[in-house]
């Protein structure tokens, strides 16, 4: 049923050529699969000399005004943020600005993930309105992942891998530790 | 109630689960706030009216409006005392209230837990022991969880942000760039029902019923014409003989020859004998002419 | 209206980044007028140090993954012309599915092989468009095989080995033999 493929040969040169490319005209990121799949499958190449590839674009381009960051899905091409003041006139104030309760409940799913709402609730002290819940799905940071098996089935809400793409990071490890108490009050702990 | 009582009773409750160096520390501004913020308004009050609104709505709950009101104060969050907090949080309760401030019912709530833990607090201390303990545990557990949380909601604001921070490179395809097509599949069964549909139509095959001997006959044909046509520039004829291929046995020579006959019949190609007991030469009929 | 400006010096290099980056996330070509009102407006940088710099730039992305083009309103990184086909597979594009025209007439070629157009469309009742022949024969499905000895010596048509592969068929016998015309229609078949 499928159009035969023959597997053509690419030298180093190419294939880096290629992958910047790709990388460029992407409005997402791209993971070495999705380099291989949608754009290098007519050649013969290894997920290994990709990954080789992408460490010396990446190097490439150490100083220069972008640089190829990995982040949850892939890799992209992204400017570094000491750059952000200068570039920031332009784009920042399009930036759009987040409640303290949206970054709070978002900051429940993302640490405490899967919670329910009731349990977001009971964190906070307040109601969790249905439009934070709206924002943060519509921005795709937040999915359902099934339901608490307690009367009522409540929804489970969890972090999206967008989440991850959008603050730069790669995995939910790399959020910033949560701080403990006795570090915030700076007053000496109990002995 | 006076306050040296409930100060004694706190510290009374207190005693044997907090280290002393800890409890020295807390005595001292406790008898101190106490004078001032029992019989006053907190110091934080004394703010012009519309600008308390901006504040008040500026707390994200009853958590977050007591966390600041411990901050501003300096109290220990672990050794919370209950009575100044109360007095205070009631306060800016009340003015909420007094500005029509829409106020959530959460904050009610949080003011009878309060009150209840202030009251129990009153109570003698072999009754309160009997109980879970500290009656304050519970609060300050929620309030440290909640503190906990509002840092981190801090942390992920200050995180490098697409399109804050970072901006994604964006390049633009070369001017000829084409995107690749994708071919349609087209599943066999398709094939079959179109024809079937055009059978159906039609009725144009009701007196001739394809069958596999016909099908390969005309598959044969199409190859003869094919051959004929690439050996037309060179040769303009091709031996009757070449048209068959021995390896294929009988029904393989058999087939060609009904193909060459249909061809024939059908006026695709002519056959020519130059000579008498010549060889037999197969051609398209544009070179017999 | 007037906020003082006070100018800023900029190193070569860091406005080399910063001309790159601008570059990079504007989604338009970018003149060096603009450049210098958007970009650099807080530094004292000349309009032919800017053009120095773009200099600079295309020359350092000769013969990478992307390269600095002038348009008419500017500047702006695009693919190099020759990466294009490859490129064309990130792309893809799903071609519509084939209408029952061109299925019938697929159809009738690989059955009734070799066919002319007019037979075709004898049967069918309806015109054959060119189209039709040409995504056919584009697809490497049918080919010609000779003129049929008739006035106007029209073309014949007959299936191709790409044909066979596709549909995983050794010969044209493989091809599913057709239902009578009795079954079909649900009539007794004669026997």
């Amino acid at each position: 049923m499928n159009d035969r493929i023959r597997f053509k040969d690419i030298d180093d040169d190419k294939l880096q050529r290629l992958v910047e490319a790709a990388l460029f005209v992407a409005d997402k990121p791209l993971s070495v699969q999705s380099l291989k799949r949608d754009f290098l499958i007519e050649y013969r190449v290894s997920n290994l000399k990709i990954r080789d590839i992408i460490l010396a674009i990446q190097a490439h381009y150490k100083g220069r005004g972008v640089e190829l960051n990995k982040v949850a899905s892939g890799y992209r091409f992204q400017t570094p943020t000491e750059l952000s003041e200068d570039l920031a006139h332009l784009y920042k104030e399009k930036a759009p600005k987040y409640s303290r309760a949206i970054l709070e409940t978002l900051a429940l799913i993302a640490y405490k993930q899967p919670i329910t709402r009731s349990e977001i609730e009971d964190i906070r002290g307040v109601a969790v309105s249905s439009h934070i819940i709206k924002t943060l799905t519509e921005r795709a940071w937040i999915k359902t992942v099934g339901h608490k098996e307690v009367p009522g089935r409540p929804v489970l809400y969890a972090s999206t891998q967008e989440f991850l793409d959008y603050f730069s990071l790669t995995s939910l490890e790399q959020l910033p530790e949560l701080v403990p108490m006795a570090e915030l009050t700076g007053e000496p702990s109990k002995v | 109630m006076s306050d040296t009582t409930e100060s004694t009773l706190e510290n009374a409750v207190l005693d044997g689960t907090k280290a002393s160096g800890v409890m020295l520390q807390q005595v001292l501004p406790f008898a101190f706030l106490r004078g001032e913020a029992i019989v006053d308004k907190p110091q934080d009050l004394f703010i012009p009216p519309d600008a308390l609104e901006v504040i008040l709505e500026m707390f994200e709950g009853p958590l977050d409006l007591l966390l600041y009101l411990i901050r501003k104060q300096k109290f220990d969050i672990l050794d919370l005392p209950i009575a100044p907090i109360t007095t205070q949080y009631m306060a800016y309760v009340e003015l909420m209230k007094d500005i029509k401030l829409e106020l959530a019912a959460e904050y009610l709530v949080m003011a009878s837990i309060l009150a209840e833990i202030k009251s129990r607090l009153l109570l003698p201390k072999q009754a309160v022991e009997e109980e879970e303990g500290d009656p304050r545990a519970e609060l300050v557990r929620k309030l440290q969880e909640y503190e906990v949380i509002k840092q981190a909601a801090e942390n992920i604001d200050e995180l490098p942000r697409l399109g804050r921070d970072n901006f994604m490179a964006q390049v633009e395809l070369a001017d000829n760039f084409v995107p690749h097509i994708e071919n349609t599949n087209v599943d066999l069964q398709e094939l079959v029902a179109a024809l079937q549909g055009v059978i159906k139509r039609t009725q144009a095959f009701e007196h001739h019923h394809i069958q596999k001997e016909s099908l390969s006959t005309r598959e044969r044909m199409a190859y003869i014409l094919s051959t004929l046509k690439s050996a037309g520039d060179k040769k303009c004829y091709v031996d009757f003989s070449d048209l068959f291929t021995l390896e294929e046995g009988r029904n393989g020579v058999v087939v060609t020859f009904l193909a060459i006959l249909e061809l024939i019949k059908e006026s695709l190609i002519d056959c020519l004998q130059t000579e008498v007991y010549g060889r037999l030469r197969v051609c398209l009929p544009k070179l017999a002419e």
